[in-house]
């Protein structure tokens, strides 16, 4: 039998918890040299309370969506700073963007990206190149979009969106911030990845990875 | 770097535990929200409400600035990270003594974000809320994008404006307009000699070279405007007093007010070094220091480092920093205190 | 070790010239001595003088306790050197008001020397002088020989005790006898994570190592009585207090005041979570905290560290305690204040 | 013709300031193990102001007592700490011993060594073995009695008082404070030597040159 959607999600926010675990000091140590040194503390912090929150759900009954908006609120409430307010508008966005759909295949994985990164963009107003995780979800939500306009198997269209992320991440280090706490570096950011941006890639190779695992 | 530590997952919830119960006779948790907490003699009905907020890390702000004449309530985040909406929001329910609510608090991108979406869940009960930023850190970006620059030490004046303002009785609209001025006309300039670490890494946020010091800094260990060789207290602060009349409009017999806050590690003997020369600087020019304050004012962690901050009076802003108000920090023509702790 | 310094053989003056100049509201140099200074509304005829006096380098003390209230002149030595004997003169001469004149200060050989020739000085004048050394370090020496112990933090209730007796218009033997009493019920414990740097050197006087903390701690980067391994925030205060409760003979129900003082460089956060562990330690004893104070209050430069001190009030005590005083750090009930300056 | 008696008493006080400039920072050092850190700066700022107060002092009317009593005032109101009231009542006690001597020859020198050590002595209530500068005055004040007993010449009254001081201050390392800062480390005083024995020695030495030099 199929996993659900719902479960599949669940086990997708516990895989990006893992995720950030992981990356963690480093995350926080990018944050250091042009923020304030708190990204990784900050993300530990939000996707562990977003699987707490998650963990009091019934997963049996709960809708993709549920899933989507509990996070958000788990997420916001635990850890305000950027980050909450901004991955919590993008997950709320997708809860929106899942409302009745109960599968979870590549046309509702592009929707979920989709939302996420408008989400972000219309809370912190920030446009691609400012330096920060929107120049790794707007070219993932892009790549998937894509993705499923060509067709691509689901190993492909993962691949793809992959790459847009980590390529989106890597060319912060040649940006220079105009959003955020390190816009007021200026030329100093130059040579440094965003955090932020890192982050983000991490995040959507955990998605990646949770929904090709995805038993069928 | 050591530092008095159980876990450090916990530490903001010690200390939390700890400055309840310290500062008790000045503030309250709102219902069992222990990141909402409420001045005890602060909210009633008329009065405009003053919420203030931000992350931990810089105590004592921003709780010791609650109290009668001061802030009616403030929401705490995590270390250098805004509060989220929900604390902020119950903050100004709290503070809201039916003639609108008054938002005071740094410019920066998280603190907006959160502070805006507890705005729009609050004006929808019917409460309304303005919002005043921060903006006192004059390095952190050109005077063309003053509104662009970071709220820094010189939150300082500016809470104690408006806690003085709301306390007067003053409209929303008038609160909003004359703390607005004390932000206009609070000019601050920060010099770390060495980063802050925070407690989960225990390591420097980032090194600053035995033989430099970092202009400009910011007051969550970010890095400051720029990287320079360190040079005598005296030359510091004329980098920095050059800074602020630049854009400072004094003319001779004007009145200031002047703060010089250590960062977390720096002690009083250098601080009271650099006010020495604040003095020379300004009375050089005529201009009398109205009041001062020389001490831990708004900290970052155990940065070793200080700012100096210029609030340029003008009567009426004379006039509310002389305002009576009793806090866990800043007790100023008290009338009645209850003597007992002050932190 | 960065710090903000001219030139460091200027450094005790330069930090007077700041001091003097920010804290005028409440002290005034005597005659051209800089390094003896007398409360503007301190002396009066018929109270009993209270001088209090030391090296500099503990910022606030023992300045900031000089007003109304409070210590009434303040003599000044060099970083963690006595004052010589001529300034104590000056204050003791300055202070008295007819009645005699109490010193009060720390147990350390070169102040007791000083004090003691100014004392003789000066009764050589007619004004009678009494001495009550403060020995409140518990960890310094064993309680057989509980008056050769330092004085340390613990100081401040002793100053406040004194101070209150004398603002009261108490007789110099009521002055001297509650003031020793004051002392005997004061109990401090320090430990220190870092030493400090002297500003000739800006070297550590010595090294602790990465994973080492000095257990009693002087407050003159002396080295302490033991070197340990670093321990938790609670284990450390639960030594600290297992300390002061084999010596304080506090019964449930008593009543205290609390102190949890920085050496300089650690910062309130660590601090809060310091007086979390205290406040459960004596509630579960069902002691009081009657009144409390978390900040710099007497600091050794920039040294890492803290000290907790616990004074056992009585009714007498509790009283005096709450007497109102208003100096450039510790205002108390206090009736009038001129509502500038406060470091 | 010989120099004043008075001239090498400030000439004295002049190599004693240079020899603590040299070994200033040895000294605080040394009290930096034991005691706050400061004995170096604390002895480089009164002997600078001993010199200074003796500047002031017309040479050819003052007599050996002025220079004496001068250098104990200029030193006791420059520094105060501990060894304020110990150098200044060692001084002054000196002062006394030489009123009326208008020579300094080694039964005067000895009672200048001797008065200095009890002016110590008293002041600071220490005993031999207390590990303080007591411990190499003392014997050092004992040798200057012996040689003149058994009628040493000069340089070898010198060099056995300046043995004496220094085999003192050496000794100071076995010896458990019980005076001054360092008591409170009880037996973790051992092993150090103690900074004021050690800034003696210093001065017996300088104290022996100047004298030795004396042109006759
Ligand atoms: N306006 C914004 N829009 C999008 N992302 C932003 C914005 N401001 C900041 N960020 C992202 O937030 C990251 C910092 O997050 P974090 O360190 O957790 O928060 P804070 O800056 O409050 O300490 C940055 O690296 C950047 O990617
Ligand atoms: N009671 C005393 N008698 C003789 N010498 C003493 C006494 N107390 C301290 N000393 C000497 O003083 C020295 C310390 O001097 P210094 O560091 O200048 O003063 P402080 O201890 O005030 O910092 C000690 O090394 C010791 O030799
Ligand atoms: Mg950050
Ligand atoms: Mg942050
Ligand atoms: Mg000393
Ligand atoms: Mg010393």
């Amino acid at each position: 039998m199929s996993e659900t959607a719902t479960r599949v999600l669940a086990r997708m926010f516990e895989r990006m918890s893992e995720v950030i675990e992981t990356e963690k000091d480093h995350l926080s140590e990018l944050d250091g040299a042009i923020g304030d040194g708190d990204h990784g503390i900050t993300m530990s912090i939000g996707f562990k309370a977003v699987n707490a929150a998650l963990s009091t759900l019934d997963l049996d009954t709960a809708s993709p969506s549920d899933v989507l908006s509990t996070a958000a609120s788990g997420f916001l409430n635990a850890v305000g700073a950027s980050t909450g307010p901004l991955y919590a508008t993008g997950f709320r966005r997708a809860a929106q963007a899942l409302a009745d759909r109960d599968q979870l295949d590549l046309a509702a994985c592009r929707d979920m990206l989709g939302a996420i990164s408008e989400g972000i963009r219309d809370r912190g107003k920030a446009q691609r190149g400012d330096k920060t995780m929107l120049d790794v979800w707007l070219p993932a939500a892009e790549a998937a979009t894509a993705g499923v306009a060509s067709n691509l198997s689901k190993p492909d269209f993962w691949k793809a969106v992959e790459n847009a992320a980590e390529n989106g991440a890597a060319a912060t280090a040649t940006m220079i911030a105009t959003k955020g706490r390190a816009a007021r570096l200026r030329e100093r950011s130059l040579g440094h990845a965003d955090p932020g941006a890192v982050s983000a890639a991490a995040l959507i190779k955990a998605i990646a990875g949770a929904s090709c695992t995805q038993a069928e | 770097v050591k530092k008095f530590l159980n876990n450090p997952n916990d530490v903001v919830e010690e200390m939390l535990d700890g400055l309840i119960a310290a500062h008790k006779p000045y503030l309250q948790p709102i219902g069992n929200s222990r990141r909402a907490l409420v001045a005890r003699n602060g909210p009633r009905p008329g009065k405009v409400g003053l919420v203030i907020g931000g992350g931990t890390g810089h105590e004592p702000c921003f709780v010791g600035y609650v109290g009668k004449g001061l802030a009616d309530a403030v929401a705490i985040g995590n270390i250098f990270s805004s509060p989220p909406p929900d604390p902020i929001a119950k903050c100004a329910v709290a503070a809201s003594g039916g003639a609108g609510v008054l938002f005071v608090y740094g410019n920066y991108a998280g603190d907006v974000m959160n502070f805006e979406m507890a705005a729009e869940l609050v004006e929808e009960q019917g409460i309304p809320i303005r919002t005043v930023l921060t903006t006192d850190d004059i390095v952190s970006s050109p005077v063309e994008d003053k509104e662009g620059r970071r709220g820094v030490a010189g939150n300082f004046f500016v809470f104690k404006v408006a806690g003085a303002a709301c306390d007067r009785g003053m409209t929303l609209d008038e609160c909003e307009a004359v703390t607005r001025k004390a932000n206009d006309r609070t000019y601050t300039v920060g010099v770390a000699l060495e980063s802050c670490s925070m407690p989960q890494t225990r390591r420097h946020n980032f090194e600053i070279g035995p033989d430099d010091m970092e202009l400009g800094m910011g007051i969550h260990g970010e890095p400051g405007v720029s990287r320079e060789r360190i040079r005598t207290a005296d030359e510091i602060v004329d980098t920095i007093m050059d800074n602020i009349f630049k854009e400072m409009k004094a003319e001779p017999g004007d009145r200031v007010a002047v703060l010089v806050n250590s960062f977390g590690a720096t002690p009083l003997m250098e601080l009271y070094i650099l006010f020495r020369r604040v003095e020379q600087r300004l009375s050089a020019k005529n201009i009398t220091i109205e009041a001062n304050w020389v001490g831990h004012y708004c900290t970052s962690l155990d940065m070793v480092g200080a700012s100096i901050s210029i609030l340029h009076l003008d009567r009426q802003l004379t006039d509310l920093l002389h305002h009576p108000c009793q806090t866990a920090i800043l007790s100023i023509n008290a009338p009645e205190t209850d003597g007992a702790a002050r932190g």
